[in-house]
């Protein structure tokens, strides 16, 4: 458990802030937002064989203002980074990103050519990346999974 | 004898007056948490009831079998930030969502619920002219998604209310001529029709069987109400992303979601309790409620069922069909339900 | 024909190839067209170096007849035939966009991919891909490039 | 004569809305500027460019057996379609003819990718329509092809399975059975899916009607595919221009003269069909010998020059895919060219969109089956 926090709540602060991130954990939004090759792929995570539903991330929201997640699934190019960025702030605070894919990563095997941005990290801050070209759905949960364990130990650093 | 009265002479000790408040305060939060416990369980029923129509599983982790998702949504919404976008108009921005919600509840709180011992019927059920109250709290919705919309200042939201806008007035009138045949049948039997109590103790059978056009009517506009697919026009997703909700987040969404859900629970209640017999049933007596919430649950189900399979329909397509179908098979209906009440006075 | 065939070779993939000057590109299209070749399939510029190069691949779709119509430009400029096909439209925007080949009489020659601002076209042999440009957005949505990684990246 | 709709009143005040290139219905990143009267779309002016990947630019300067990969995530849904595609027009140029075998394996990728995309199609039109099921229901089918794919290639979507003179490698009889399982059972989930869709008044009077594309404008704008098929011009790569073995092969070209969204969709439907068809037919005839060609072994596969230019059309599940290579004798091209189908399907939106409501703006969009990593390259 956590040790207690130093002021005034203590204990009763680190509960509440327990119990939201248990909430936060457990209810991520991810936004409707393909991009290329990997979009497909986390389509494929919300389709049946890989229901990502069973973790509380059933709902995609069409509208930044209503989603916590930020799925970049897919090459980030030059022309589409300012709007990534303004989708980005329109999301409300607290927001998370995971970086599906090489090309979102470091620029992938468009790395050399001129109008590809070589890593949404450039952009906005990740939290989790998920390497792979495309990764499989699989690996995309795993990396919803980690991004849960950091939520839920946010509490406790 | 009414839930107010019962729960005054609980706090009979403090006085009238006190006892009188406190009784209304309680009957408002016993409201209020019924409501919100209901759309709870509606929206998770919703969920595994969608995953089982898409061969999935549907939230499983949260608690067991997911029943704690709902919990989880509610407490991250609470703790989201809620944007205020700088160009809204602020008073509508603000109040729109509350307005959604209080209109969502104050229809909650018109309907009755039954003859049950406790919970029978609230204070307002009993009024004479429940029925226009109802129907006057229902109109309140709309208002709190119209004001949402164009105080946003987003052109999605401004198309999305302008939707809703056109769909409400080509769904309004024929449903309220259908409600029009109801109130003419009973007050053959009753000279208080207006009062909902009235309205269905009267019905000998329930009146979905005589007015089966109106009973399509009603429910067709009740679906319509609660604007999910086919009739989500205002809100539609794939085209205006979200609609007149557009720009809200955090809690001030949330209360348009509940209020989403809620209506279709809503026009469930409402179908039931006119045309379905509401809280008669074989040996019901107390437990008539159990019989309302059964007959509510069966189309809440009907209605999911419909949603996740049917596309949207496009707008003007329903503003014609309002007008040109639902509005002539309304006043279809009325002329049998007089032809019934003259010649057979059922 | 009604005008001047340069050159009359065939492709490794067993095309008509027609090489023509630049002045009578237009009228042999034309003609083409009328003919029935209704189908523009393809217009591809090519970076020779010292020249530009345009290949037409035109098509015939009942007779299934194939012809490739190809010519040269030394000055970037090449006559549109966007009033001919409308799917001129969008190729000839392309390859501007990629090679900056002007095509003369274009309604509308704006840049396909990039925005209006970058500098150079990138499919030219000469497009030095170590400057490297950056794209940042204004209050309308509209795009613009520049070289200072500073401007909000 | 270019057909070109008549020109708004750039005076009067016409509703600005920018559509994307983060919206649900835009598959991808397509951006639309679209003019509002009310609910009328009055005019339309799509922006691309949003996945603009340098493709081109890559495939000069890798060498020929490099490039594949780019041709893998251009249409990402139909990557074995992309990779026959490129392959087609590289062989042409190395002189590197696949043998026998290696073709009847493509033809039956290429088919098995053709339904996947198709799929993949079917499902996003569904949610564009606000049909929420059909969508689960079409992933499930793909992923069962997406299952063979692996076992074939050991990836999913980007399969990358053919390469120069051959494919990467054989398959067993495990891989055909697999096959024939999938042939046997999908002609009945097909059928179920395809009720979903056309067994509700709705959707039918959505999309009856909406969206006419008459042939001389389809053929003006360089419109192929089912697009075009569905505007009654019976034109098909596959049958105009056989490539690998499809003259060898016997199946129908689905064609609708209806011109509609309806008949869009329809024509994919019975294209999903044929494929099976097809891939029935193949992997019956499939003939023994080698995979490859060894004239393209992968120890030298990096010293391939080729020679001359070269033009392949290929029928992918968006249309005519035409790849040109410009060779100038040395390790890498000198020139790459795509045609990319869904962009001059694109390409006839604002035509198509004009005077339409906001809603069948959408499903018109739909129907084009837009892929942006093939329309932006």
């Amino acid at each position: 458990m956590a040790e207690v926090k130093s002021g005034e709540g203590g204990a009763l602060t680190t509960t509440v802030d327990q119990a939201m991130e248990w909430a936060r954990s457990n209810s991520l939004w991810p936004l409707t937002f393909g991009l290329a090759c990997c979009a497909i792929e986390m389509m494929a995570i919300q389709a049946s064989n890989l229901d990502i539903s069973r973790f509380g991330s059933e709902i995609f929201r069409n509208s930044p203002r209503q989603s916590d997640l930020m799925i970049v699934s897919g090459t980030v190019t030059k022309k589409m980074a300012p709007r990534l960025r303004r989708i980005y702030d329109e999301m409300p605070y607290p927001k998370y990103v995971i970086a599906m894919g090489v090309c979102v990563i470091q620029g992938g095997p468009y790395h050399l050519g001129y109008s590809v941005v070589l890593g949404v990290d450039r952009v906005v801050p990740v939290d989790v990346y998920v390497p792979g070209c495309p990764p499989t759905p699989e690996a995309l949960t795993y990396g919803i999974m980690l991004l849960q364990k950091k939520i839920r130990n946010e509490a406790e650093r | 004898m009414s839930v107010l009265e019962r729960l005054a002479a609980f706090f009979a000790i403090l006085g009238h007056y006190p006892a009188y408040i406190l009784a209304y305060f309680f009957e408002t939060l016993f409201m209020l948490i019924f409501v919100v416990i209901m759309l709870i369980v509606m929206i998770y029923l919703f969920r595994k009831y969608m995953a089982r129509v898409q061969l999935r599983i549907g939230p499983n982790r949260v608690g067991k079998a997911g029943t704690l998702q709902l919990i989880a949504d509610a407490l991250k919404l609470v703790g989201k930030e809620s944007i205020l976008p700088s160009r809204r108009d602020d008073l509508p921005y603000k109040i729109a969502p509350i307005v959604v919600f209080l209109g969502l509840i104050m229809a909650f709180a018109i309907i009755p619920y039954g003859d049950f011992y406790y919970i029978g019927s609230l204070t307002i059920t009993h009024s004479n002219v429940s029925l226009l109250l109802l129907f006057a709290a229902l109109a309140i919705m709309p208002v709190g998604e119209v004001l949402a919309g164009v105080s946003s200042k987003n052109k999605y939201a401004v198309l999305g209310a302008l939707r809703g806008v056109a769909k409400d007035i080509s769904f309004e009138v024929p449903m309220m001529i259908s409600v029009l045949a109801l109130v003419m049948m009973a007050s053959a039997r009753t000279n208080q029709p207006l009062n909902m109590v009235n309205l269905i103790s009267v019905q000998s059978i329930p009146y979905g069987i005589p007015q089966v056009i109106g009973l399509g009517v009603f429910f067709i506009a009740m679906i319509a109400r609660a604007a999910y697919s086919p009739f989500d026009m205002s809100e539609s997703d794939s085209e205006l992303v979200s609609g007149h909700s557009i720009e809200y987040s955090g809690m001030r969404f949330g209360m348009f979601y509940m209020g989403m859900f809620g209506s279709i629970f809503l026009g469930s209640m409402i179908v039931s309790l006119l045309y379905l017999g509401a809280y008669n049933g074989p040996f019901s007596g107390d437990a008539g409620f159990v019989y309302l919430f059964i007959k509510a649950m069966i189309l809440v189900i009907l209605s999911f069922t419909i949603w996740l399979s049917v596309p949207r329909i496009r707008i003007d397509r329903f503003v014609n069909m309002g007008w040109k179908y639902l509005l002539p098979a309304a006043i279809i209906n009325l002329v049998i339900a007089g032809i019934l009440t003259l010649g057979l006075s059922l | 024909m009604l005008v001047e065939i340069i050159e009359e070779t065939k492709g490794k993939d067993g095309r008509r190839n027609l090489k023509v000057a630049k002045e009578n590109l237009v009228e042999l299209i034309k003609d083409l067209k009328s003919k029935g070749y209704d189908h523009l399939s393809l217009i591809t510029g090519i970076d020779r170096k010292d020249r530009l190069e345009v290949v037409y691949h035109l098509h015939n779709m009942k007779k299934n007849e194939y012809i490739v119509v190809r010519t040269e430009t030394m000055d970037e400029r090449m006559p549109s035939i966007s009033s001919l096909y409308a799917a001129a439209n969008w190729e000839e925007r392309e390859q501007y966009d990629m090679l900056g080949i002007v095509f003369e009489g274009h309604p509308n020659l704006k840049r396909l991919f990039l925005p209006e601002s970058w500098v150079g076209h990138p499919l030219r042999k000469n497009y030095d891909l170590s400057k490297v440009q950056y794209i940042n957005m204004d209050e309308d949505g509209n795009d613009y490039a520049t070289f200072d990684p500073g401007d909000g990246w | 004569m270019v057909v070109e709709g008549e020109k708004i009143d750039q005076s009067k005040e016409w509703v600005e809305l920018n559509i994307g290139p983060q919206h649900p219905s835009t598959h991808g990143v397509l951006r639309l500027r679209v003019k509002l009267d009310g609910e009328t779309v009055k005019e339309v002016e799509p922006i691309i460019g949003y996945l603009h990947r340098n493709a081109e630019k890559l495939c000069e300067m890798d060498y020929y057996c490099d490039s594949l990969i780019y041709f893998d995530r251009m249409d990402y849904v139909g990557a074995m379609n992309m990779e026959l595609g490129y392959l087609e027009a590289a062989e042409k140029v190395l002189g590197i003819p696949p043998p026998e075998r290696a073709q009847w394996i493509r033809v039956i990728m290429a088919e098995l990718n053709r339904i996947a995309a198709h799929l993949v199609w079917a499902g996003a039109f569904g949610l564009d329509l606000g049909m929420l099921t059909p969508f689960f229901y079409c992933f499930i089918e793909r992923e069962k092809i997406l299952r063979i794919f692996t076992a074939v290639s050991g990836s999913r979507q980007q399969t990358n399975y053919m390469s120069i003179g051959g494919v990467y490698q054989d398959i067993d009889d495990q891989i055909i059975y697999d096959i024939d399982q999938f042939t046997e059972e999908f002609p009945k989930k097909l059928e179920e899916i395809f009720n979903t869709f056309v067994k509700n008044d709705i959707f039918i009077s959505r999309n009856k009607g909406v969206g006419i594309l008459e042939p001389e404008v389809a053929i003006e704008y360089g419109v192929t595919g089912p697009m075009l098929r569905a505007s009654g011009v019976e034109y098909d790569v596959r049958k105009a221009e056989p490539y690998l073995v499809y003259d060898k092969l016997n199946f129908d070209i689905p064609v609708s003269f209806k011109k509609d969204n309806l008949a869009r969709f329809l024509v994919r439907f019975e294209e999903m069909r044929q494929s099976i068809r097809i891939i029935k037919q193949a992997i019956k005839k499939i003939p023994d010998g080698p995979y490859f060609n060894p004239k393209a072994k992968k120890s030298l596969m990096i010293r391939l020059r080729g020679e001359g230019e070269a033009y392949a059309r290929t029928e992918s599940s968006k249309g005519e895919f035409g790849v040109y290579i410009v060779a100038d004798g040395s390790v890498k091209p000198y020139r790459v060219h795509v045609r990319s189908p869904a962009m001059r399907n694109l390409s006839v939106l604002p035509y198509l969109a004009k005077d339409v409501m906001i809603a069948d703006l959408f499903s018109i969009s739909g129907t084009t089956d837009l892929v942006f990593g093939e329309v932006d390259r």
